[in-house]
């Protein structure tokens, strides 16, 4: 039933600051926080208390259930599950919508009200997408967490936000209509196959359906994910989404949309498809390292920041799709933490770059320089964050793109080498961030002041946890353990160094995945 | 006439009945409002007395009326969007003409023609249903005779009614001569006897498909569309996109059902074609369009695209679909069209997109309206439209039509842009301090809009949970 | 008066009328001779009906031609009153003159 | 006393933070205080350990303290353990010990910097990542070591962040170290599926096992192994950032680019000496690499007129020194010679920033001179090291370390004549621009007046650093001088013996000819630069001599080469794609979406005319679908 | 007898060939008559006198003279003819001849093809039509009475329309016929 709460509290949270934010601004604020802190204690005490039993029952990844009919007609149910990687993605959403709302805190001027309904239904359709069991609804809440992004672009974003808002809306809603026709094919073979007509995910998940219609199913799968995450041909959408976004939207829009790809491919596209996805993986890691390495480039050309850290991130999601289609655990634990660290680290950056539009009203990097002498808090915070976007072990970053690169290198050589150098690519655009704006000579004559306290705490939480992912990344590790090895259950191709017995990768049928009811 | 043919032909005795009591009370000349609000009793007592035929049906009425759970549901619907337009039109009305009273008058004789049609089972009943809907439109779309194209839009519509209309008798003739009879069960029990298709009744069809390809505004037959609805009242034109496009639809539907047109291949190719061109052109017309009531017609236009994928596997799904998508159309283009009416005052009607600006800062309520039925039109959950366009797609697949809902989607992505144009317009700019103008009538004004929230919870409330709806269906059994 | 005219050659008098006065609402730029020639559409389409209720000899195809004489009635007086509305607003008849919705 | 051992990389990690966090809060004095206390703690501790190793040595011959597992996924569980052996012993001792100096030293030399807290929090985690490094007992805590010192040096090359040529160079350091380090994490992968661990330990026990003598895969897992350290310590392809790192201020120089960063490239050769042993092809291309460097390098300095561009590429030449000896299997010599010469580099570059100090921040030689009387104890102690650089026999360390070098070029089993006669030329140049240095500096008549002399803070060390790179040889006699081998009796624990080639005749003849060339160097440079300065004019009017002279100056051309092969291509590719041609795709398709809407809103003319034409032609379309099926 | 149904064939395809020709609306008029009556004499070759009578007298009778008083009351007469004249040359009516050419083609293919054999033809006798009329389609009838109403209501209001006094500067109207 915490699952219900949780996007419960947030819709509600949203509604309640939307019908105050006419009469006092700040109330809305207050709203929008308390709402988003609760939720993450909750939440924090239910990881807390299923991380104790966590490798009792490894056999079964799924923590909690919670089924309530929705269309019966059509056998669609209001059906939230989780394991060990919704758990964690759901946190970090909660964790970075905190931080999205104190970033904006005296950002947002007019309409304070809608500003806040906006952010809290894209968390929660967001948190819904992490939870949905059900391919309907997954639909649902994927199409849920469209519209109030779109507006959130179209009203408060800066220049030409409208374009940049269309551009948004339209890749991603034609990308998700492919999937919709992938989901009803799938619901109709399933039900030719077996004769009842549902779109709970832990049925679909044995259906037999011929090598052909697989491939095509898996790719209208696909689409709507490598679109989200943006692989290099669909990528186009995200510099202009980023760019024009307001600080809050792109921290979200990095942190967490981007995320919710991966997600989804981890979560239907390898498991509904396996012997597809097999036949996939070669092509998926090539574009995963074009991606790597064109990202990189364009990144080190850009002059507008928030477009320079939107083309990082397409670098960085490239090396989650080479880990994904690696199919081993060590990649697929690389690609977890890539997801979490990916969006503290980007999300850190974007802060920043949203601090200095509003200092210096101003996004292109030619402007700025020599800002460490009167901003040295913020200049070595970005330092800092810098070195993790380019992979300085002892950061988040370098754990989760080693993993995946040792992971990628037994599936494929010569990509892994490619994306290994893609490292160096990194560290040229990370150190040219950080010299452009903040060494060099500084001709600017206007005073700038510093972090204010509440900025101060918002980097103190995102600096924290960057460096305990870095240093004692176990918890999460831990946690996702059950499902990857879940996933490793469907690909065991001839890893010799992982002890279980390897044997044909037979679907799925329901009982195997028993769901333990929780309350 | 046996006693209960009467009975079971009240909705349609009280709208023929009303529209003469409505003409006694324009003799004794009594005020706008009166007639106005008399109208809507009427239009309420006919809904109502839907719901006390229910025990009769499925009841025949030889040769020409059936009247069955489908009918009664597609009447159902016509009947309510006329009572919508009612509501709305007296605004509308009242600003533009001193005292317009024939108006009621002939909507009640359309509503009459499209219920007509909705029960017809024979060729002379849909003839007849079809005209008095035709004439009585041309009188509604040239109502404000000196007002903004008001005549120009109607000799368009009269001159091609007219000559679709001949098409369509050409083609009834040409299948009577084959087939020896007019009533739908008879031709179909004579196409069973003969395997093979004659080419007589091929042809009688095929000019058919182009009378009421004309009346359903499909591709090849779209081109008044814009300028009708252009140019027509703004309520008349809800009426035209909704009610009787929904009879003629329904008509065509019952017909094809009943001589189970859907093993003809030939027949099936061009309703394949017309459904694909005008999904696809439809869309690609209101791309960059300035006028909102042009944007509306293309997307109608459009939007019976999408209805007739779903009609083409003809199964059990696609009735559940047809039906389904059909409350939806009906809901979010009355909502729409109810905007477009509401907006516009003495001179001009809210046509041009720019007369939108900013509207969400002056007013929030109805901008929300206007913002979920264009996105209900778009097909993004949360609305019923989605849950209609999530039908049709399931209609479709279950009959294996891949290319059309492939076309279906890449046609609705671009039918995405142009409707988020009209939102983004209405988010633009400031909140201007231009003084709130005094509406001539505030009250009926509230009622309008307080009908037109109504509509929208509506499609809110079925997007949500649209299972109550879908159950309801299930009684609608087309025999 | 038994003859034994053949029905396909009436029906073709009827396509021929009808033809006919498709061509002439597409040539003619007069309103009045549009509405014409689709008077001679509805009476070519109302011989075909007459020609096959005569084939089957039912009553059917007279009863129908009545009905299209009712409506054909209707719709002139309309299109009557509608070209005496141009006629008094625009000062001619000349369908090109009414185009100014486009696009 | 092994519990200890993790004090040693803490202290300076501890100081790091406070000075990082509250660096601003805290006055001057306790900067200093805690910025060089806790390095010279740690040197004290290091101390502690190494007399306790050394007395008793402990029975694996290591001391191992694992504080806590890294990570544990799958079969890859890396610990963070500090693994202490001879090697490191020796390694972590330098860093501690010369890092103490060279700190007292800054707390004199950065007395009136204004970032004063934020150049020992860099100095600090320097040294903490420097020992990290030493002390990892597996290959990823190497890596990460590895990767924090080329941190640290970016931080500290472009400490003085307000010019901009100081931000380039750090950058060109830190990216082209960053290709090095690439190579290495791709030789990590491959030793983890070659073996299925990264500690050190295993790996080296089951290499032998898994490969045979001269195995592909160890050729190629020595070579990326080789790639990372020449990427680190500025060997012959990636040697350009080196000589652009001084724009560093001088202690760090000294530190880093002298003393340790530098000689990462050698302990992790040394540290994986099985896997070079296991493949002759990879060991042969590291002597290689050694001596090449050695004669460019050489002859670079030789054409230099600022002096710390002078000391930067003597630094690239006596690495190449020691890359030659790990080349030819003389491993102890190699630690031995980076020992020698952590101490006389370290002292020539403090000396130096004391002489920059004191003449107002003036590095060209030619713009020096006249010193010799005027700063006494700077003079002395740049004598000394010169002649430890130049190897002066008998009395110098120096000589010690690089003859041992020499005769193992010619005499060990994998050594041949022409290594050796290149080496020997080597050892000339360096005579020769050492002397040009000294006269240049020192002789001659005062062009620039003294500005303050340097404190007593900065000149200590230097007095203690020369007393080392005199005495400092002598722990390690050549055979013929007495056979007393402290130090590589110690060394044999962990690294193999050299093995000679037989009959070699005895190792007199090659001393007497490794002397005879520093004298030459010596004298020539006097006769050139002190005796007959019209020589240098007439060298100048030949047009050859000059085109030699700029070739030799801009480092071979290096820089020119990898501009022109890599940087001109990639930036010319990002610029022109700036706005993304992918883009294009999309604006395409809108393009294409318009004018489909424009042809279409054409056939709406509005004409009912053509309205009714298009019914027909509608109409004639559906009867010829139907004709025709 | 088959003679008299190819004169009158004859007589009503070139009467309505000249109503598309003619440029003068009246005569245009006339000759549409004179194709009506020739069509009534097809009607009653084919057996059904009813419908013949019901042609001359509703169709010729009642909505011709609709016409002529409609073009009499707009005497649109000589300028309509000029204007046509001018309007009606050959590079204007090429296109739509040929469309209409074709789809006459495809008509005659389609018909032709079916051959229909023929049948003696009973007259049907105007009583089983008016029996039809009143028994089985009665709704029919009132139907078609509605249609009638909404014909006359539509064409009542549009009909009307407001003579305009102009005043200076004050625009009123007030409501005629």
């Amino acid at each position: 039933m915490i699952l219900v709460y949780l996007i419960g509290i947030l819709m509600g949270g949203g509604l309640l600051a939307l019908m105050l934010g006419q009469w006092n601004k700040n109330l809305s604020r207050w709203i929008a926080l308390c709402a988003l802190s609760t939720g993450f204690i909750a939440l924090l005490f239910f990881w807390i208390d299923q991380y104790r039993t966590i490798n009792i029952h490894l056999s079964n990844p799924w923590m909690i259930d919670y089924r309530h009919d929705w269309i019966p007609l059509f056998g669609i149910s209001f059906h939230l599950g989780i394991d060990g990687l919704s758990l964690l993605l759901l946190v970090l959403t909660f964790f970075l919508g905190i931080l999205a709302v104190l970033c904006s805190w005296n950002d947002v001027k007019e309409r304070v009200g809608f500003y806040y309904f906006n952010l809290l239904w894209i968390l929660a359709g967001i948190s819904g997408v992490f939870m949905a069991m059900d391919l309907f609804l997954f639909y649902f809440f994927w199409e849920m967490m469209l519209i109030p992004m779109y507006f959130l672009i179209g009203i408060w974003g800066s220049e030409n936000r409208v374009y940049a808002a269309y551009k948004f809306f339209i890749f991603t809603q034609a990308s998700g209509l492919l999937m919709l026709l992938a989901i009803i094919g799938l619901y109709f073979i399933h039900g030719r196959n077996t004769g009842i007509y549902t779109f709970n995910y832990f049925e679909l998940l044995g259906t037999a359906i011929s090598p052909g219609i697989a491939f095509w199913l898996m790719l209208g799968f696909m689409i709507a994910f490598v679109v989200k995450l943006p692989i290099v041909p669909f990528h186009t959408w995200l510099p202009d989404a980023h760019s024009e976004a307001p600080t809050a939207g792109s921290l979200i829009l990095a942190g967490l949309l981007l995320k919710t790809g991966a997600y989804g491919i981890l979560r239907f596209v390898l498991p509904l498809f396996p012997q597809a996805a097999r036949e996939l993986a070669p092509w998926a890691m090539l574009f995963g390292v074009i991606g790597i390495i064109y990202g990189a480039i364009l990144a080190y050309s850009q002059t507008d920041l928030k477009r320079l850290v939107a083309y990082t991130s397409v670098s960085h999601m490239g090396f989650v799709i080479l880990g994904i289609f690696a199919f081993n655990e060590l990649a697929l634990q690389g690609v977890v933490m890539q997801l979490v660290t990916h969006a503290i680290s980007t999300g850190a950056l974007f802060i920043m770059a949203g601090m200095l539009k509003e200092r210096l009203h101003t996004r292109d990097i030619n402007h700025m320089g020599g800002l460490w002498t009167e901003m040295p808090q913020m200049g070595a915070i970005a330092m800092l964050f810098a070195m993790a976007s380019l992979g300085l072990p002892g950061l988040g970053n370098f754990i989760a793109e080693f993993l995946i690169l040792v992971g990628a290198f037994k599936a494929n050589v010569l990509l892994t080498i490619i994306a290994t150098i893609g490292l160096i690519f990194s560290a040229i655009y990370s150190l040219r961030i950080v010299q452009k704006v903040f060494l060099g000579p500084s001709e600017r004559q206007d005073p700038v002041h510093d972090f204010s306290f509440r900025e101060i705490m918002v980097m103190a939480a995102l600096t924290l946890s960057i460096v305990w992912l870095g240093l004692y990344p176990q918890p999460v590790i831990n946690t996702v353990k059950p499902m990857i090895n879940k996933l490793e259950y469907i690909f065991p191709i001839e890893n010799k160094n992982t002890q279980k017995e390897n044997h044909q990768a037979t679907p799925l049928n329901a009982h195997q995945y028993r769901v333990k009811k929780q309350e | 006439m046996s006693g209960n043919d009467f009975f079971a032909l009240t909705p349609l005795l009280l709208l023929a009945g009303s529209s003469v009591l409505i003409m006694l009370l324009i003799a004794i000349k009594l005020s706008h409002r009166v007639i106005q609000l008399s109208s809507l009793f009427l239009f309420a007592v006919a809904f109502s007395s839907l719901f006390f035929i229910q025990k009769l049906l499925p009841y025949h009425i030889e040769p020409l009326l059936i009247m069955d759970g489908f009918s009664v549901f597609i009447m159902g619907l016509i009947i309510f969007s006329s009572l919508v337009v009612n509501i709305l039109s007296y605004i509308y009305f009242e600003e533009k003409e001193d005292s317009p009273k024939e108006y009621y008058v002939l909507l009640f004789l359309c509503t009459l023609g499209a219920c007509v049609l909705a029960v017809s089972k024979h060729f002379i009943s849909l003839f007849l249903g079809l005209e008095i809907l035709t004439v009585g439109l041309y009188a509604l779309i040239a109502y404000l005779r000196e007002r903004h194209h008001n005549i120009e839009a109607g000799i368009k519509y009269l001159v091609l009614a007219a000559f679709s209309s001949a098409f369509l008798l050409f083609g009834m003739a040409l299948i009577y001569l084959q087939t020896g009879s007019m009533e739908f069960s008879m031709i179909a029990r004579s196409l069973t006897s003969l395997q093979s298709l004659s080419p007589l009744f091929l042809t009688g069809l095929g000019m058919m498909l182009v009378g009421v390809g004309f009346k359903l505004a499909v591709v090849p037959f779209h081109m008044w569309t814009a300028d009708v609805y252009q140019g027509a009242p703004a309520p008349v034109t809800a009426f035209i996109a909704t009610a009787s496009k929904g009879g003629v639809f329904a008509v065509l539907f019952r017909f094809f059902i009943m001589i189970d047109g859907f093993r003809f291949k030939v027949v099936m190719l061009i309703l394949i074609g017309i459904a694909i061109a005008s999904m696809i052109i439809g869309n690609l017309l209101a791309v960059q369009q300035k006028n909102v009531k042009r944007i509306l017609a293309y997307s109608s236009i459009a939007h019976l695209g999408y209805l007739l994928v779903a009609f083409m596997p003809g199964s059990m799904m696609s009735i559940k679909a047809v039906s389904f998508y059909l409350i939806a159309y009906f809901m979010t283009t009355l909502t729409a069209f109810g905007i477009v009416t509401i907006l516009s005052n003495k001179e001009t009607d809210a046509e041009d997109i720019e007369s939108y600006k900013a509207l969400f800062w002056q007013h929030p309520v109805l901008a929300c309206i206007f913002s979920s039925s264009l996105l209900s039109l778009a097909g993004i959950p949360l609305t019923v439209g989605f849950v209609g366009k999530f039908y049709i797609l399931a209609a479709g697949l279950q009959a294996g039509l891949w290319v059309t809902a492939l076309i279906l989607v890449i046609s609705s992505v671009i039918g995405l842009y142009y409707y988020l144009r009209i939102i983004t317009i209405m988010f633009a700019g400031q909140k201007s301090i231009l003084s709130e103008e005094k509406k001539a009538n505030p009250f009926f004004y509230r009622v309008s809009i307080i009908a037109l929230s109504v509509l929208t919870l509506l499609i809110i409330w079925l997007g949500v949970y649209p299972s109550v709806v879908i159950s309801f269906m299930e009684y609608f059994r087309l025999k | 008066m038994k003859s034994s005219i053949s029905i396909e050659m009436v029906m073709l008098l009827a396509g021929l009328l009808f033809v006919l006065g498709i061509a002439g609402v597409i040539i003619r730029k007069n309103i009045i001779f549009m509405l014409l020639s689709v008077e001679v559409m509805l009476n070519a389409s109302g011989l075909a009906f007459v020609a096959a209720g005569s084939r089957w000899a039912q009553p059917d195809g007279q009863v129908m031609f009545i009905f299209i004489l009712a409506m054909a009635a209707a719709e002139v007086s309309i299109g009557l009153a509608l070209i005496l509305q141009i006629y008094h607003q625009h000062k001619s008849l000349d369908i090109d003159k009414l185009k100014e919705m486009k696009g | 006393m092994n519990n200890l051992l993790w004090l040693v990389p803490t202290l300076p990690l501890v100081s790091f933070l406070i000075l990082a966090l509250a660096g601003k809060h805290v006055s001057r004095v306790w900067v200093a205080i805690i910025g060089a206390g806790s390095v010279s703690l740690s040197a004290i501790i290091t101390l502690i350990i190494g007399i306790s190793f050394l007395s008793l040595p402990p029975a694996t011959g290591n001391y191992s303290q694992t504080l806590w597992t890294w990570m544990q996924v799958g079969g890859f569980n890396p610990k963070i353990t500090l693994f202490l052996d001879a090697l490191s012993l020796i390694f972590v001792f330098v860093i501690t010990f010369i890092g103490a100096l060279i700190h007292i030293y800054s707390v004199g030399f950065m007395a009136d910097d204004k970032d004063y807290s934020r150049f020992f929090a860099c100095m600090n985690l320097f040294v903490f990542s420097m020992l990290l490094l030493v002390l990892a007992d597996n290959l990823l805590l190497l890596y990460l070591g590895w990767e924090g010192v080329g941190l640290c040096s970016y931080l500290l090359i472009g400490f003085w962040y307000e010019n901009p040529a100081n931000g380039y160079a750090a950058r060109k350091a830190f990216i082209i170290t960053r290709v090095g380090d690439t190579a290495m994490a791709i030789g990590l992968f491959v030793i983890f599926y070659q073996f299925g661990t990264l500690v050190i330990p295993d790996v080296l026990a089951k290499a032998p096992i898994l490969w045979h003598q001269g195995a592909y895969m160890a050729t190629i897992t020595a070579l990326l192994l080789l790639a990372g350290g020449v990427g680190k310590s500025a060997q012959l392809p990636l040697q350009t950032w080196l000589p652009d790192a001084m724009a560093g201020p001088s202690p760090v120089s000294a530190l880093i680019h002298a003393a340790t960063m530098v000689t990462a490239g050698v302990y992790l050769i040394a540290r994986m000496h099985v896997i070079f042993q296991l493949s002759p092809i990879a060991q042969m291309i590291v002597a290689v690499i050694g001596t090449a460097t050695l004669f460019i390098a050489g002859l670079s300095a030789l054409t230099q007129y600022d002096i710390k561009r002078v000391l930067a590429y003597s630094t690239i030449s006596q690495i190449g020194y020691m890359f030659l000896a790990l080349g030819v299997g003389a491993w102890t010599a190699a630690i031995f010679h980076f020992v020698i010469h952590a101490f006389f580099k370290a002292l020539l570059f403090l000396a130096a920033g004391a002489v920059i100090e004191a003449l107002h921040h003036e590095h060209n030689m030619f713009k020096m001179g006249g010193l010799k009387n005027k700063l006494p104890v700077i003079f002395w102690t740049f004598l000394v090291g010169s002649a430890s650089l130049a190897a002066l026999p008998l009395i110098s360390a120096g000589f010690y370390s690089k003859d041992q070098i020499l005769w193992y070029a010619w005499a060990s089993q994998s050594g041949n004549p022409l290594l050796w006669f290149i080496a020997l030329l080597g050892a000339f140049i360096t005579a020769l621009y050492t002397t040009r240095m000294m006269i240049l500096v020192f002789w001659g008549e005062a062009k620039t007046a003294i500005g303050h002399h340097p404190g007593k803070l900065m000149t200590v060390p230097l007095i203690i650093l020369a007393f080392f790179s005199l005495f400092a040889g002598f722990i390690e006699l050549p055979h013929n001088f007495g056979h007393f081998t402290l130090f590589s009796n110690l060394l044999h624990q962990v690294l193999p013996e050299t093995v000679l080639k037989a009959g070699i005749n005895t190792e007199l003849q090659f001393q007497v000819l490794a002397s005879l060339s520093t004298f030459g160097g010596i004298y020539l440079a006097y006769i050139f630069y002190y005796k007959q300065p019209q020589r240098i004019e007439k060298l100048k009017q030949s047009g050859f001599a000059m085109n030699l002279y700029f070739f030799w100056f801009s480092g071979w051309g290096f820089d020119k080469l990898y501009n022109v092969l890599i940087v001109k291509p990639i930036v010319f590719i990002a610029n022109i794609n700036k706005n993304d041609v992918v883009d294009k795709l999309y604006q395409g398709i809108t393009f294409v979406t318009i004018r489909l809407y424009q042809s279409l809103s054409f056939t709406q003319s509005g004409s009912l005319r053509w309205y009714v034409m298009g019914l027909v032609i509608g109409a004639i379309i559906i009867l010829s679908i139907q004709i025709m099926l | 007898m088959d003679s008299v149904f190819y004169i009158a064939a004859f007589v009503t395809v070139i009467s309505t060939i000249m109503v598309i020709t003619r440029h003068n609306p009246v005569h245009a008029l006339l000759y549409l008559v004179i194709s009506l009556l020739s069509l009534s004499m097809i009607f009653f070759l084919l057996g059904a006198p009813f419908a013949a009578l019901l042609e001359i007298i509703i169709y010729a009778g009642a909505i011709m003279v609709l016409f002529i008083f409609v073009i009499m009351l707009l005497n649109l007469g000589k300028e309509t003819a000029k204007q046509e004249k001018e309007w009606l040359k050959p590079k204007v009516w090429i296109g739509p001849a040929i469309l209409s050419a074709i789809l006459f083609a495809e008509l005659f293919y389609l018909i032709a093809i079916a051959h229909a054999a023929s049948y003696n033809l009973q007259t049907v006798n105007p009583k089983a039509v008016a029996l039809s009329l009143f028994r089985p389609y009665l709704i029919g009838v009132e139907l078609a009475a509605m249609l009638l109403m909404a014909g006359v209501v539509g064409a009542a209001h549009i009909g009307q329309h407001k003579k305009m006094v102009l005043h200076r500067f004050l625009k009123e109207e007030d409501d005629t016929l």
